[in-house]
Formats: structure tokens, C-alpha cells, sequence
């Protein structure tokens, strides 16, 4: 069995050698990451002033993301034009333009080559071949564009814009968290032991969350007897599911004898953790999104967080975490932002199972490479929209969205 | 001369009784006596668990913040009630205390550690390394932290931590 | 040179390759361990109740062992039937019912998907595809036999009984050191720096304990020429070896000047490590057995183990250790199993060797893909039994079981 | 007030002995003195290697037992005569004691370590983390063990272990 | 009586001296004040890191070797101006002292140690463990090094070595 | 793309995929390191008596080299011809012969079989096969030859003698620097994380030197402003280049301002570090040397250096160095030597950047496996010879005599 032999009409059940085959591991690169998709590189208020820069990855491809001296975001693969040499080892800093140590060559802050070392050779010896052309050598370049404060890059040209890429009803959410002015309250690193569509797919699941995450059940964050909805964007690409905590129309799905999740005897000696306040007019408590690929951003009560998954190998994967705050916030808001911040990342109330699960499932379709999961929650097709959020819908949109991209 | 080799000097019998705290910290959290964890704190301590780079950038978010002891004791019974991991322990190598600073009100120390994790079934890991910057108060009888700031050198965290540093 | 090319008439000669190549590797995986072969997955006695499980792995495949209400030990993989979560996540408890932490999916002791979470969703939305038929999605179960307190499992379906697959041979010795009430001493697990296949020729290789070991042959534990046997099964699958200290025929072949594992000169300060009690009427004082694929009983002396080796990868495995004793032993007796304990496992005057040299012969064997070793000790054929235990009988048999079943 | 922070109060002076005991153990396997290392036992002592699952399931077989000191020699000149392995020397790093129990005849400790294996031509390599179980006299003039139960944290030992730990 | 139980006897207050001045060192390379760490050595101190395989061999040349303080003075300097390395710093976990010797004129004292690495982004890893072979001055106020051998027990050393150990 | 798309007439483009490929490296052990090349052993000096061994690595096959009863050097896989468990042990040490201690088999210290235990059984009975040859079971062996106290070994048989191999011009730097009574003064290993390849390139690479090393240029230890020159040996295989400092034609093409490593500010405070005598009349003061496929020697002032660097899997290497002094120094020169050796090896002052960049290049080349460096510094012939060093022409040459092995 072919690690892509999917149903023909949907895909409602998955190969589980998706998640380790090494063919398809190195196929995933060229026409996901390096294909025709916008991959998230940075916040621009990580970058302020002209070279800046950060270094990170697309895929596993590492790159550079630098502001230039017209303050345009520029990106382009970390890898010099001459041996392949890292051009930037920071994994930040400020720089007036890109030298390789290896052997000086410069490049501006477009990644154009600008100088190369003794480029004429030295009292008239040496120097680059006659029909080198420096032109022809420049950084490989990303497209980019921004949108509300966020970077993206992609390796194709003529992509669709931004805009266009996420659609509006993604548009509107990415809107409604970031369009303003935002500050960064604190990034890391988590590290984890499967493949990064276990985490997308994670991510993408509104079944789980009331079900795996006792903490949010419990002290119903998140419970799918809440209004909400969720929302896939054409072709299945992107995804938004958002509740709203105030409006549950319980009646006891929860019964803590059957959902393991549901903890009646559970309490808190310091509730102000939970503490929050309406942030959204439209009563929003609970908002993921996903921007394929491999990209989220997340609202819980006031913890904004972004979150980008970056494959190291079939079997490991590495998540970095940007925790938000607004420029406006009173220091009270600004408080309750960081003390909720305790709900997410490695060490998060809600957050740390998730981690867990992606390890977990890795480990269970071992030996399992012939066989498929099955995703039958809230039927196998495709809705645009469900305001049900027990389902699997957004799901299956991402296996079809990753699909028609590696077939493509 | 250098001051280097001549740090604060501190009663020495004041360094044993910062190192037993430390002693009893790490033994209290690999002998899995996780209950008594909060009581090495005062009412209102401040414990943090953050990453050098975001405690250079004076970054207010970290990995894990009680602002009390109340959650700390919620740390504690999330962890024993509420949340899911897979079963594994600790083992703290605690280096001795440098004082920073004394005053009346507190003592201010640093002391590096070392903390592997044992993962059921596995073989021990680094699970991280760092320093403890630390607020010390003493009711004449006893230490007590006001304030415990673990900065994990690494940026990094391996699947998740929910047992304490 | 395929890692397959055996000589035609014999398995005398054995190519490199079958240690370390990656697609022979995940053949072995489907065509022995989920193929024809009974596994050993647990003692009766680590599971005495009701509920009482433990978790472990039949090749790299991740496997639940589970008594169920009825007192029928029961296994089934370790993977979710949803989207292949680990079922249990702990290595062994006591559980009512098999809850998936994922989706909250509920499955019976049997492995039978008993509930699943919304199944009919919330508020008349969501929930599982009308098409879904539960009972189609049990998690995959493994047939399950035991013999004396030793539980097996196999992937395949009809096969032959245990007392069939082992043969009267085999299960007259598992009988005499097993058939009576036995209890836990301790385990550990051991990890090797090589294939699995390397250990089991260890296991069955009687030329070596006395020339490998020095304490075995110094201390006269088990020499070759004292009276014994080397028994192998129909098709090679399974071997028993034994030898009768206290019957040596010595006419100094074990020359300390050419045998380096005779040392003339080293005593014991504490000899008692080595009292022993004549447990078995036969006078055994040293008894080996195989069962194909992976597993090994060993009386030395009073010592009584069981080892189960599991692959990591070709280049890795991990070895489980069991050490038993039986419940009608008196104190003194106990306290000379425990004694004796010190000859076996990773610390073992004697185990140890067996540990290092698997690590040896896989470095060893580095460059060596299209070369092979040579098992012609005793001949190249393949004989049920020999009264002779200086040949590699057994580890030929080995390789004739382990390719039928590849080839087959 | 929590008892956690007020540990049997020990003579200080007692605390530094046991620590030098500890001190010079380490020392003397790493530096491969090991036909000194019985010297750490009396006569009878009893030594054992086991993992956290044997010790907490009571279980009576680990991975090395010596019931005396003739044991202990026996293992030394095994580990030098008789025993085949690949080179390798460890370094211990040894925690500060914690004194659980102290009595006329004996002195309960625990003590955390981690001990760092490298294997010829290797890296080092995180071989064990575990705590020590002491049973220590005073002669009043000398320490000596009279049980030290090593607890490995794995239950895992990796290739082979022939050096005591 | 075996004397590996009975260490050369020193005065409390000199071990913890020694410890202190460990502890500082450890204190000043870990927290990236490298200007201060010469300043542990006398003028015409000589400090050398080695592996066990050459040390034993008796090999002149190991890894880096400063025959005074302004050769570490340039080491450091170096490290600032001239190298080029990947961001990363050291945890150093440093054992007690087992003073080996004391004269009117130095003490020799053997430390073992743990020295583990992060490079930015990654996670902490060993990068050395092994032995501090000193001879320390005192000059009644402060101890410093007149010689320090720093001894890797592996002979193998991870891409570059430029931070001092 | 194959990893062998090269360009037909020249080597100045080279894919990145010969860094990477995982059956490329195979094709390597074999054509290559197993191939029609003589590979760098040891140092006689480090077998000085009898029986005096060594162990080390050619390619990824572990090989023993000894010294016999004759004084006589010899090399042999090792691996035992039986079952292929490592015959040493130990890295090094004395032996009468050679015994695998995994069932006795005893060799000569040519590699000869010349006992095997139990070969004709005991009591009569077991004892190897009677069609078994013990003269046909050597242990596979390696020609050897020796130059200068160098020991090099070959997998293939009629190979050109060392000198032809080498050529006069390599010859004639080798007998300058050792061809006389040498000591060993240290020797260390050294990880990198990159292709062997890479670490090859980098010292053949005269391009890099001045511009990545600041130590080197900002105290004039080499420029490539001095008269020197850069000589490949017939089809790339070798190569040597040399500079005198001494003579130094500067005219401001170190500009502190464009070429990063020439630091104005950076002085010494104890400049004895770079304390020299005058070695030899040539009055070279830099002279690296390469050896297909993977051998170094080295002169920097006074510190005379050897290198291997052995492959450890495509994306891993190792790296041995020996420093070296003269019999005939006097305690000052000897001083100088050691005090000198603080600019080699993983904490050289020079050598360290070297080691970094390897793995720089490694992570830079990340997702480019369809890629190609250029190497058209000093155009894309390759001459056998140049007085300019500002080129790639060495580096050229290694891809040539590489590729055609590969091929061959
Ligand atoms: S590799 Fe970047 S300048 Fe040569
Ligand atoms: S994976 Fe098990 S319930 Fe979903
Ligand atoms: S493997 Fe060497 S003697 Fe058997
Ligand atoms: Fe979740
Ligand atoms: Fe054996
Ligand atoms: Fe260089």
C-alpha cells in the first residue's frame, strides 16, 4: 500500500505511513513547504529596525528573515550561493549586510551578491572565472507579504496574495486578534516526538479538546455543548473553530462517569488564575486557527498565542510559541494575559497533553504502516461550515488540502 | 586584587543551611513528595520556571508562574488529578549556593542544577540544566524561598514539564 | 548480493547483511513477529487479577497484555482504532475498561470498541458517520495461548497449538523447570548495541559458553566436555541444550595455556556465591532453550530466567530479564537463587559477556554487507539432536526457521 | 510549620564526614582503585545494585548483590581476571548527603549522584542517575557502610555493568 | 585500618575555601564573565586542558595550554575578537575537593566535574566531564591557581573547544 | 537529479546531494575506501615493539594494524573470519597473536587462522566441517607500505607502490617534513557534525584560509598576498600548497574594512605564543598537504600535524589528530612546538573555525539535494600546478580524482 492510497472520494480514513515513510518525507518538502504555499516566518516586531534579522525554517530549509534599509521583510535560504556555507549562525541580530564567513562574500539585505573576496584575484592571479556572473548568484529568494503584523514566505512565484491564500472568513479572525497593536510577552521552544501533521491535525481536531484536556473540561473552557462553529476554508487548506464559554447548553454530556475528562471533585485554591475579562465584542472565549500548512494562532480567554511546527524528520518535530499581549492593555489585562499563560506551552494546564499525544500516537502506528485511522466524526464529507463542533471536518480538510498539494 | 575571589562574605554556617534547603527542595520533588513542594515557599512567593532567553529579554512569560502558594498547590493537584503524561521522575544534582546579596529582609543566591528525567521504561536524560535565582527569607528558624526563578539554559523543552524544577 | 542469498543446501554460511539492512528489517516484522510464530508476551503471574495489565511489544509493534473479567488473558495491539493513539499509556495497572485518552473511545478487555464519545454527537449534530459500524472497529487482536504460566501470542490466525509448535521435546523441559507455582524474583531491562538476531544466536550457540565465559568455565559451571545434549526442533525453530556438571569427562581440553577463558589461578573469596541445591532429579545443572522467534529459558544451577529479546531497529534491541524461583522453596533455597543471581543479567559474572560481544560482532560486521560468517562447527547439516555440544547446530537451525518463515 | 524544612538536625561536622566518605567512594572508583573499594564496607556489609521498579515492588533480585565484603573482592578481581569488556572508567558526581535516621548504632543517609560512563574512544554518556540507601557506622573513628543499596532510576542498564557504582 | 577511609585531614575551613573559590570559577565561565576568569591564576599560573589518554601518556600537548595569565588573557580575548563559533555556554556542576597534598607552599586538590553544553536552540547536552588536577597558592587572604589540568575522560572533543573549562 | 550529476568537463559545479545521499555512501566504502586507494593507518612510531597494535577505521571497516615478530607492520579487517565478532578490543596494546574471544580462534599476526578451538571436536565428536579450510579463513587483509614512518593500507591489490601514488612533487613535502626521527607530542579526536567530503574540502581549500581564520590573517600567519603556491597532483588525487610568510607582496588587500578577519585592534599580550625558528631552508611557513582520500599533513610554523578524518555515516565524521616534534629538537624548539600547538586542533586558535564551518555547511545544504556549489574561483580548469593560491583549483581536483573513482 502506497503511503497516498486514500479513499478516492474523501478522506475520511488515513494511511498511517503518512507519518513515517522517508520517500514521502523528502517529497512533503518540495511540494508542500517549498511548494505552492505561504509559510509563516516571523511577527514583524520581532524585526523593528533595518537588519534585523532572525533565522529560522520552511520545512526543514533554514532561512533568513531580515528587514531591509526601506524597512521591507525580506527572506531568502540561509545557505550561501557559493559552498552552501550558513550565512547567518545568529539565530538573531543586526546587521548592515550578509557576510559568509567562509570565504567574505557579501550579500545586501535583498540577498543579492554584492562582493566576493578577491573576486579579481591578488596582483593578478586567481579571481572567479570570466563567465562567473555575480546576478546569477544571489541568496535563493522567498516571496513575502504581511499581514496584520505576521510575515510569510513562499518559495513559489505568483502565488495568490495573502488575502486572497486564507480567504475572508480566515482574514477576519487573523483581523480581530492582531489588528492592533501587539507586543511579544514571551517565546520558546517545545520539542516533540512525532510528525508535525500530528500536531496539525491536533490542532485541526475539535473533537478532542473537551475530551483529552480535563483542565479545560472541568473548568469548561472549552466544552462542545458551547455555541460555536467551525469554519474550512476551500479546498480545505485552512481552518477556524471559536466558542463562546457564556452560552453552554449543557445537559450533562459531561457526566464524569463517562468522559474520563470531566473531573466533579476537581478545584482550584487560586482561581484568579482563570481570571479574564471580554476582550471580543463578539463574545469569543475560545478561537484556533490553522493557516496551512503548519502554522496556528490561538485565542484562549486572553492568551494570544502563535504557534508554527517544524518537521525534524519523518519522527520529530520542533513547535516554537509566541505568547501575545495588546500595546493597549491595562497592567491589570496585562496580568491576567500572563497569568493565564499558564494554560499553554510545554508546561501548560491544557497545552502539555497535546504534546504528549503527538509522541504517543507516533509510538502506536508503529508496525502499522499498511493500516489507516479512521477520521468518521461528523460524516466523512467536507463542509465549509458545521456549527456543530463534533466532528472531524477540519480534519479531513487538511488531508485533503496536503493531498492535492503533493499529488499537485 | 581581584574581587572575584572574594565573594560576599557569608557565615558559613548561614551557606549550610541554604544548601540543606536546596538539599531538601530536590529531595522533596525525586522522592515524588510533590504535596510538600509549596511549603518550601512562603504564603506569597513567586516561583517562575522560564528560559534564559526570555529572562534576558525580560520576557514576563514563562514556561510555568505562580504568583502564591495557592498555585503552587494547584500545580501540584493538576498534576496529580487533571492532567495526562506519561510516568517519570526526577533527579536534581544541585550545585552549593553563591549569595548574591544579604540584607535584613532577604538573601539573595544563585546556585546552578542539573535535572534529569527518567522516563518509565527509558534510560535517564538531560532533561535540563540552569540556574535557580533565588529570594531567601529567615524567620530565625527557618528558610523559606520568597521568590525562586528557575532559568533553564536551554530555550528548548522536550514533550512537556509538569513536575516542578 | 541480496541479504537473502543463503547457500542453497545448508545454512552454514550466513550473509552480513541480515544484521543491519533496512528493508530486510521490515520484512522480518511482518513475515516473523506478525507472521506464523507464537510470541511470548508475559508470565501468568504478573497479571493475577481481574483488570491487571501490562504493556510490551511483539517485534517493534507496540502490545497490550490484559486479564480479563472472565480470568482469560487477553492482547491486542497497542493502538487506538480510531487514529491509533496508545491505548495505555502506563506499562502495566489494573483498569475496568481499556479508555482511550485521545477521544475518550472505550473498548472492553477483549479489545471490543465498547463506546464512543458523542457517538451520536451533541444536540442531534455531529457524531459518527451513519455508514460507522462499531463493531468493525475492535482494537487488532492477537490469538492467545499459555503454557505453564508462560502467555503467548501470535498475529496469525489457525495456527498450530503452543504444545504443537513447540513439540514434546520442548515442552518436557518447559514443564520440568515451570510446571509448579513460580514467583517473580526481580526484572530489568538490558539494552544491546545490535540486532536481535545476534542475541539469539548467542543464546543458541553451544560452542561458546565455555570458551567466552571465563567464570563459567573456570568455576567448571559448563564445559563441553561434560555429558549433555543439543536438541532442535522440526525446521530448526526451536533448541534446548543441557549439561550434567557433576558428569565431566576432562581430559584437559580446556588448557589454560591455549583456552583463555580457563584461569588456573583466580579463587573465589566468597565461594558460597555458588552454592546450589540438585534441584532436578535428571542431575540438569545447565539447560538453555529457545522458542522461536525471540525468547529463551535458562536453568544455570538454581538460577531460572527468562529473557525476551525485542527489536529497536536492525542495529538496536532491548532484553528483558525475568528471575524466577518457585513458591515451595525454602529460605535457604531462596537465598541461593538470589546468590546465584549474580551470574546472570547485565552485572552477570557470566550474562555479561553475552551483551558486550552482541555489540562486538554488529561493529565487527561494518563493511562487511556482501561477506558472510561461517557456522560449519559439527558439520553444515542440520540434526535433531547430538550428544555433542561443540557445533552450532542450533544457531543453524535458527537460520533455517527464521528464512522459511521470511521466504514463505 | 512544615517539618520539610527542618531535617533531623545533625552535627555539622557529621554531615561533612559522611560527605567525605562519599567523597573518597567516588573517588576511588573513578580513579580505578577498586581493590580499595571494599574497604568502604565492614566485614559483613551488605552491597546492592537494583532499579527503582525491583526496589519498590520488594523485589529481592537486582543487578549485583554482595552479601559481604569477600563478595565485594570477588567482584573486583572478577572485574579484573575473569570478566570481559570493553574499556571505560566513569565519573561520579555525588550529591550532599540527607541523614534520614541517626542512632547509637547506625546512621541512615540518602544521597543523590549521576554517574557519567566513557567507553574508549566514546563521548561521555549519561550511564545512571539514582540515589544511594546508606546504613553507615562510626567507629568514632572511621565511617564505614554497613548496607549501601544503590537505586538505579532506569530500569534499563545499558550493555553491560561490571564497575561498581 | 584502610587510609582511603582517612583522607589527608584539612582544616573545614580550607576545604570550604577551596569549594568557594571552585564554586566562583565555575560561577564566572558559566555566566559569561570570561575577563574575570584569569584572574583565578597567579601571574605565572599555568592552566592546560588535556584528555585522560594524553595525560597518561605523558603528552605535552593536549588541547589548550596557557603557560600564564596573559595566555588566558589572549584566550579570552580571542574568544571576543577573533574566533567564530555558534552561540553557546557551559553548566558547570562541580564536586567537592579531595585535597591530595598541603605544604607551606601549595595545596594539591583533585575536583571531578560535569561540564554540559547549549548551543542556541538546541537542548543541553554533556559536552565534557572529567577531573581539576590543581595546585593552589594561599596567600593567607585569597587562593588562587598556580596550576590548573583540566582532564577530559574522553578523548574526543565536539566540534570546537573555545570557552574555557 | 543523481548525486553524480556533474558537470562533463569540469568539476566547478558540485551537487549537494554527495553530502547527504545515504547510497552514495555506500557506493563510497566500496569504491572508494575499499577501492584503488591507499589509506593513512598509523604512525610507526606508535608500533614500536613486536605484537604492538592499534585499531582504527578505513572508510567505516574497522581494521587492526600490527606490528609482527619480522617488525614487519600488517593491517587486517577486524573481524573475525568466523562470526565476525571483533578480534580487538582494545584501541591498542601488545599481543603474542591475535584471539577473538567469542570462541578462541587464534591468528598470526599476519592475519593467518592458526587455531580454532575444538576444531576436531571433543571425545570424537562435533568439530568443524571436514570440507572446512582453515587456510582459506584468514582474517581479510590489507596491503601495506610504508613511507617516512607513514603507514598506509590498501583494500585492493596491485596498487601503484606509495611513491607512484603520491608522485614526486607530494613525495618531496613528506620527506621534508618527516623524513626523519619524529615523536608523537598528542593526539586527540575531534567530532564533526558533516560530511567527510566537506572537512576534505576545506583543507584543500587555499580560497578560505586568510578570510575565515582572523587569528591567522590578523597576525600574518598566511595571506594570500605572500609568495607561495597551490601543485595538484596527476587526476586531482593530491595535493600540497605552501606560503612563506616572510615574503609578503601586501598591497592593502586585507583591508580591515571588507575582508572580516583582518582585525587592526586585535593584539597579543603574550605574543610567545607565536614565538618560531626557521625549520627548514625552503623557508616555508605554512605547507598543507592532502592525500586521497582522507589524509592531512601539516605544517604551521613549527607545529607539524597529521589528520584523518573518517566517515561515521553520511552526515557525521571524525577527526584524528597527531601533533609532532622532532627527535633533534632542542628544549627550546620542543617548547615552541607545544606552545605553538594552542593554533591546531578543536581548540586552535585556527583550526577551530575549520571544525565549525563543516558543520555549518552540513545544515546550509539542508533541503538543496537538487543544488550545485560553485567552485570557479581561479576559473574551472585544473592545472597541476599555480604561484597564486587564490583559487579553488584544489578543491576542483579532489571532485575529479573522487568522481573517477566513484565511476571507475
Ligand atoms: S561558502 Fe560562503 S563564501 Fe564560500
Ligand atoms: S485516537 Fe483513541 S479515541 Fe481518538
Ligand atoms: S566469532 Fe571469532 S571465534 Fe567465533
Ligand atoms: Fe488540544
Ligand atoms: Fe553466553
Ligand atoms: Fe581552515
Amino acid at each position: 500500500m502506497s503511503p497516498l492510497d486514500f479513499n478516492l472520494n474523501d478522506y475520511s480514513e488515513i494511511p498511517y505511513a503518512v507519518y513515517s515513510d522517508e520517500d514521502l518525507y523528502k517529497k512533503e518538502q518540495a511540494q508542500v513547504f517549498q511548494g505552492r504555499t505561504w509559510n509563516f516566518l516571523a511577527l514583524e516586531i520581532e524585526l523593528p529596525k533595518p537588519g534585523d534579522f532572525k533565522t529560522m525554517f520552511v520545512g526543514d530549509t533554514p532561512v533568513i528573515v531580515i528587514r531591509d534599509s526601506n524597512g521591507n521583510i525580506n527572506a531568502m535560504v540561509n545557505r550561501c550561493a557559493h559552498r552552501g556555507n550558513l550565512v547567518c549562525i545568529e539565530d538573531h541580530g543586526n546587521v548592515e549586510h550578509l557576510t559568509c564567513v567562509y570565504h567574505n562574500w557579501t550579500y545586501d539585505l535583498e540577498g543579492n551578491l554584492s562582493s566576493i573576496a578577491f573576486e579579481k584575484g591578488i596582483q593578478g592571479e586567481g579571481g572567479m572565472a570570466a563567465d562567473f556572473d555575480k546576478s546569477c548568484h544571489a541568496l535563493e529568494k522567498l516571496s513575502v507579504e504581511t499581514h496584520c503584523g505576521l510575515v510569510f514566505g513562499s518559495f513559489s512565484e505568483n502565488m495568490p496574495s495573502l488575502i486572497e491564500y486564507f480567504g475572508p472568513e480566515m482574514c477576519r479572525n487573523i483581523e480581530r486578534l492582531l489588528g492592533r497593536k501587539i507586543e511579544l510577552l514571551g517565546r520558546f521552544q517545545h520539542g516533540l516526538d512525532g510528525n508535525w501533521k500530528l500536531y496539525m491535525e491536533n490542532v485541526r481536531d475539535t473533537y478532542h479538546a473537551s475530551l483529552l484536556h480535563s483542565f479545560m473540561t472541568t473548568f469548561r473552557l472549552n466544552r462542545l455543548s458551547m455555541k460555536g462553529a467551525v469554519e474550512v476554508s476551500e479546498g480545505g487548506l485552512h481552518h477556524l473553530t471559536y466558542s463562546i464559554r457564556t452560552q453552554d447548553n449543557d445537559q450533562g454530556q459531561y457526566n464524569a462517569r463517562e468522559i474520563r475528562a470531566s473531573k466533579d471533585d476537581y478545584t482550584l485554591n487560586s482561581p484568579e488564575l482563570l481570571e479574564s475579562w471580554p476582550e471580543f465584542e463578539c463574545g469569543t472565549t475560545l478561537a484556533i486557527q490553522s493557516l496551512f500548512p503548519n502554522f496556528s494562532i490561538q485565542q484562549l480567554s486572553n492568551v494570544l498565542t502563535l504557534r508554527l511546527i517544524v518537521p525534524k524528520g519523518p519522527h520529530k518535530s520542533e513547535l516554537t510559541w509566541w505568547v501575545l499581549g495588546a500595546a493597549e492593555d491595562t497592567p491589570e489585562q496585562r496580568a491576567m494575559r500572563i497569568r493565564q499563560s499558564n494554560l499553554i506551552g510545554p508546561g501548560g494546564y491544557i497545552a502539555m497533553e497535546d504534546g504528549a499525544v503527538v509522541g504517543w500516537v507516533q509510538r502506536g502506528v508503529k508496525g502499522a504502516e499498511k493500516k489507516k485511522s479512521v477520521l468518521a466524526m461528523g460524516g466523512r464529507d467536507i463542509e465549509r461550515k458545521s456549527n456543530s463542533r463534533c466532528n472531524e471536518l477540519a480534519v479531513r480538510g487538511f488531508w485533503q488540502g496536503w493531498h492535492n498539494l503533493l499529488e499537485g | 586584587m581581584p574581587d572575584i575571589l572574594d565573594p560576599i562574605s557569608v557565615d558559613p554556617a548561614l551557606l549550610q543551611r541554604i544548601d540543606m534547603l536546596n538539599r531538601q527542595y530536590g529531595h522533596t520533588i525525586d522522592e515524588d513528595l510533590l504535596e510538600e513542594w509549596p511549603k518550601f515557599f512562603i504564603e506569597e512567593a513567586r516561583y517562575m520556571i522560564t528560559t534564559q532567553q526570555n529572562y534576558q529579554a525580560n520576557m514576563p512569560v514563562g514556561l510555568i508562574l505562580c504568583e502564591n502558594r495557592g498555585m503552587m498547590e494547584d500545580r501540584v493537584s493538576a498534576l496529580r488529578i487533571a492532567n495526562l503524561y506519561e510516568p517519570h521522575g526526577y533527579r536534581h544534582l544541585i550545585d552549593l549556593p553563591i549569595v548574591i546579596s544579604k540584607s535584613e529582609q532577604e538573601i539573595m543566591a544563585q546556585t546552578s542544577f542539573a535535572c534529569f528525567r527518567t522516563v518509565q521504561g527509558s534510560a535517564p536524560e538531560i532533561f535540563c540544566t540552569g540556574k535557580y535565582l533565588d529570594r531567601i527569607v529567615d524567620d530565625g528558624q527557618f528558610l523559606q524561598f520568597k521568590e525562586r526563578v528557575v532559568v533553564c539554559d536551554s530555550e528548548r523543552i522536550d514533550t512537556l514539564i509538569v513536575i516542578p524544577l
